[in-house]
């Protein structure tokens, strides 16, 4: 029978979806504000992914989200100020603000980040599970892209080597159906993004991917599968993008009524149906979570204010390598 | 004459060609639909259909090298990358194949490929999405570059490139887009390779492209109240480069800068800095010719080292100061 | 039951396999007596490909081969002086000796040759295809390429998109086994490449390449269906190069017993014995034709003594696009 | 102090540092068996084995983004790519992600990884297998580039680069190959950007690298018997540049001509004579500064022509009389 979390976890869990979703909210409303400049990839309706992929990795495995991945870094330890901070520029930022949204990289909790060359991070992800590989680490890595993504060429050079050298990477496909404004089932060739794994001989699996405990117990077992007997492995989870692409998207590709049977399947709203049946939750406690998840992000947001920007000296000291022991 | 903006012209050089050739076909991504990431093809598919809008996937590398085939048998493509910063992943398909097809095959076969982009910073798009990579392509034999300033530049000088028989690059200064400028109704087109003084001017030789022409005009404007008399030159096209043109000019005022987006070391500065070199120019200098770029930096996504990395009008009108005191 | 050539076709197709066999022989003391520069790959041990796809063509359907194509290019219609010609780099080359052995495109005969980018000619071929299909022909392109080429990601963007737009290309892999010195069975994840063709959904075979008559019946059976019904196929055909990837190269990277087995698998020696059992060529008459195909060999050779190549400034005039309608 | 091949000279380096530290590591096609393209891994197999000999499928994009990955984590990968040509292939890795993550990530990672690849033409191998592409880098903030002229310049450099932290590009001039130099048995590493004045000289600076420079000596000893001494200047580094190096031979000389081998519009040379313009030097200039370098088009086959399009003795000789009469 299918996996089910106990107690606690089903409340760190639903805390974290509810976490990311308000976070992106709150940076959506940022954005309309005009205090958050450039742009941003928000992950609303894709939290079972960011609740279920993270927690079900070991501390010390590295993960490479997309660029619709703040849900993803929370999930793997950064904070929603250490993000907030970024996207505000600030010293205090992941990235000391020089990154941005698109770029959230946090080496204290093992997240490489994504690359703003759509499907680069691929071929990166597998050159660290490679060298932690070789390093006798135990550690494996994942990385998560989308539908879109698998049509870089970068997607196929990379399962390739990862297949022909047993590289322990987890590819995790976002399939949201759309790339931008471009259907999945348009440029995609094919129905599900997994088969692709046949064509360099590396096993496969798609998934409901707004099932956080399926996603969870999937990305457990495979990833320890993988620690055992490192081989890399496919895995595609069909999930929704709530909100545009990115800010300024009219979202004129698709039906309102596609929009909203997706809403319908919620992945809070799922797993919030379960507890409550598990008698886990009740309305009024989670409610409660709601709000306190609305203040954390609240007090994230405050604590940005008039925080210092690094100077145009210090930047000009992270274009070359510094040299010493690394 | 009506006042357009500069995305309209492009828009409307692109159309205009469409219409007179169904072979010139719109390559790109989410060029449908969407309209261009920057709204640029907006509403272009219900007048050309697919068969002249062609929506790829995200296969920048496949798509370029698609479409140079396909201009080998009649078709005239309009390659879009979505931001000049993923040139990286056609230049294989613009250096290594489209610039040397015709040559290879000792004249059998010619490449009549435009490639367009948006390029450089000011957007808060950060290191990956804000480059001016011209240089990656000036030292390469066989291709034209052009960087357009107004939206009569970016109209006649599009409507030349695709009609040319060879690959020519075409890069669209995003901050450039919302700019307004009169354009004929009347047809008509500029010969590529043709510098515009933008300015006359008596004192100093201020030679710029694309989106650093506005801000040296404003300096211009502001050097002429302290009695200096700019001469504004707009290279337009880089390759070729209208030498005749800088000698000139150069001949008249002796002095000269040059003001560009793109870091200043390896920049394009240095070409023209050797043609009045090379020229009897040199013997009319009574000041070294400067240039001015970018900082020595990748593009930070925080906003207040953006603005600081690329020259400014207070830049140009001291730079031009120093020397004409000189 | 298989399919028979009957005697008239049996007798050209013999006589292709020994041209064929005899060019790249030629070329092989040529380059040992430094009479050509350069390097060259040869296509020894692949006869039965160069005598079984271009013939099941349609003489204005387009091929592609990859660099090891001289048999290719004479199967299509250059002469062996053509060929012969380039490589001796006179003018009166294919491409009046400016692409050399890796180059060798005849438009006349709709050979758009080989990228030096090793799999690049994919999406190049993929685009071709396109182009015929849109302006209303029933050509197809067909383009060959080696094992090692698969694993570029240009195969995999290329192989995408002509799925999602029916583009009528035939993708023949010549899997010999080798990517210079690496063994497929180490480089390509996957038994047979053909299988890769699930990953786009594009139909796909696997067949033995050293018998002629199954490459020729094959060819044209898919060419025709492409014909009438457009959409890619991707065929991979099973052979093996006798002799190293080009000159100087030590073969120590496979054994002398998987070369004498595959010697034994000679596509010449299987379909003479066929031929000689058919009563189509006795002994004396094989050896006739092998003589007269030396005859023709040396005399092309011999026509390319004393001919001049072309000047600098012809040379120049190749570099950049000409213009007119073309 | 022996004498050694150019070859043999970064065959030592590397194998010196891959003794030293177990994380370096080569990476690249046909490195094992067979020695690398041009022999300069052969036998390195036997001693470093598989794990710091990587053999890659043909998948140049895919194994540069995994090894700059890689990098990140702990390996100090030297890619090699087989001709200088692909690296447009690999230029996303290089110029989007190597040169950019320390940056974008505040300083979080490092890159030290190593570009080596051999480059230019006079081996007949035509368009696609001969070009000198430092252009496409130079103008990249972040990456490091060298072009040695000796074995003693290449194996200092090489170990210097691979102990950098950050990424190097080191060029690699296949003619030079075969050449012989002292190198000393000691332990010894050259500072990345200095420059070495490899002939004294008073009458004018010859300022050159890579290739060009036995060129430019010999030119010099040339012009010596008619009594002009000149001096020769080897930058050996590209970036960083030793300006200092430059302005005072200049100062010393009051004349310089920039020799290289890419094509002269666009090339290198622009930026060492804006580097002079913009210093005290050009005070000092009794003639204005020239440029040789390749012709405008691509590297024909034809070996006569290919002979003509890069600077020669005469061409030196020839420039450096008429700037000395002046
Ligand atoms: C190589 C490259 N091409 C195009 C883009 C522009 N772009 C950014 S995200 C995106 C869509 C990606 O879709 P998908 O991979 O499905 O991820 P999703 O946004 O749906 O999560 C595009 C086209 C890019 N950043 N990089
Ligand atoms: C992109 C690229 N990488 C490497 C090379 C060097 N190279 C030329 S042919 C070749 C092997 C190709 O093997 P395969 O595709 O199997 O064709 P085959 O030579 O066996 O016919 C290599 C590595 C190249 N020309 N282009
Ligand atoms: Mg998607
Ligand atoms: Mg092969």
């Amino acid at each position: 029978m299918a996996f089910e979390f106990g107690k606690k976890q089903s409340l760190e869990t639903m805390r974290l979806m509810l976490t990311s979703r308000r976070f992106e909210e709150k940076v959506n409303e940022m954005f309309m504000q005009g205090l958050i400049h450039g742009t941003t990839h928000l992950g609303i309706g894709q939290e079972a992914l960011h609740a279920g992929v993270s927690p079900a990795l070991d501390r010390d495995d590295w993960i490479l989200p997309n660029h619709r991945g703040h849900g993803h870094c929370i999930a793997k330890g950064s904070t929603p100020y250490d993000i907030m901070a970024e996207l505000m520029a600030i010293r205090e930022g992941v990235c000391k603000g020089m990154g941005g949204s698109m770029h959230i990289i946090d080496t204290r909790y093992k997240n490489m980040g994504s690359s703003g060359i759509v499907g680069s991070a691929i071929p990166m992800a597998t050159g660290m599970a490679l060298q932690l590989k070789r390093s006798g680490s135990k550690n494996i890595v994942c990385t998560m892209f989308g539908d879109a993504a698998s049509n870089r060429g970068a997607f196929h050079e990379a399962l390739n080597m990862a297949s022909i050298w047993d590289v322990p990477v987890l590819y995790i496909c976002e399939n949201n159906l759309y790339g931008m404004s471009v259907p999945a089932r348009y440029a995609v060739s094919v129905e599900d993004i997994a088969v692709r794994g046949t064509a360099y001989n590396i096993e496969n699996r798609v998934i409901d991917g707004n099932d956080v405990e399926l996603v969870y117990s999937t990305v457990k077992e495979l990833a320890d599968n993988m620690r055992k007997n490192p081989k890399p492995f496919l895995l595609e989870v069909k999930t929704y993008r709530w909100l545009g692409h990115s800010k300024s998207d009219r979202r004129e590709y698709r039906t309102k009524e596609e929009e909203a049977e997706w809403k319908e399947r919620c992945p809070i709203a799922m797993f919030r149906a379960k507890l409550l049946e598990r008698g886990y939750i009740t309305e009024k406690s989670f409610e409660k979570m709601k709000t306190d998840v609305e203040a954390e992000i609240e007090a994230a947001t405050e604590k940005c204010r008039g925080k210092e920007r690094i100077s145009l000296e210090e930047a000009l000291g992270y274009v070359y390598s510094s040299q010493g022991d690394i | 004459m009506a006042e357009i903006t500069f995305l309209q012209a492009v828009k409307d050089a692109m159309s205009e060609e469409m219409r007179a050739d169904r072979n010139v076909v719109l390559v790109g991504e989410d060029i449908g639909v969407y309209g261009g990431c920057f709204g640029v093809s907006r509403g272009m598919l219900d007048e050309f259909g697919t068969d002249q809008m062609l929506e790829t996937p995200i296969s920048e590398e496949g798509f370029m090298d698609l479409a140079m085939g396909a201009s080998m048998v009649g078709m005239r493509p309009i390659v879009e990358i979505m931001f000049g910063d993923f040139s990286t992943l056609v230049s294989d398909g613009l250096i290594n194949h489209a610039a040397k097809y015709r040559f290879m095959t000792g004249g059998q076969v010619q490449v009549p490929l435009v490639f367009r982009a948006p390029f450089g910073s000011g957007t808060g798009a950060a290191a990956q999405h804000s480059q001016s990579l011209e240089s990656m392509y000036t030292n390469t034999p066989g291709l034209k570059i052009i960087y357009p300033a107004t939206p009569y530049d970016a109209k006649g000088l599009l409507k030349s490139a695709i009609r040319d028989n060879g690959p020519v690059l075409f890069f669209e200064n995003k901050l450039l887009y919302r700019t307004k400028g009169e354009v004929p109704e009347a047809e008509y087109t500029i010969e590529i390779g043709k510098a515009d003084i933008k300015r006359e001017g008596t004192d100093i030789s201020i030679i710029s492209y694309s989106r650093m022409l506005p801000v040296c005009l404003e300096a211009a404007e502001q050097l002429a109240e302290e009695g200096i008399n700019a001469e504004v030159v707009d290279l337009r096209s880089l390759k070729p480069l209208d030498t005749e043109t800088i000698i000139n000019s150069v001949k008249k005022t002796s002095r000269a800068v040059i003001v560009h987006e793109a870091p200043k070391f390896g920049g394009f500065a240095g070409e023209v800095v050797s043609s009045i070199m090379e020229s009897e120019a040199f013997y009319y200098l009574d000041a070294p010719v400067e240039r001015l770029g970018g900082k020595e930096m990748p593009v930070p996504y925080n906003p207040d080292l953006e603005k600081q990395i690329v020259p400014v009008v207070d830049d140009v009108v001291g730079t031009v100061r120093k020397l004409v005191k000189r």
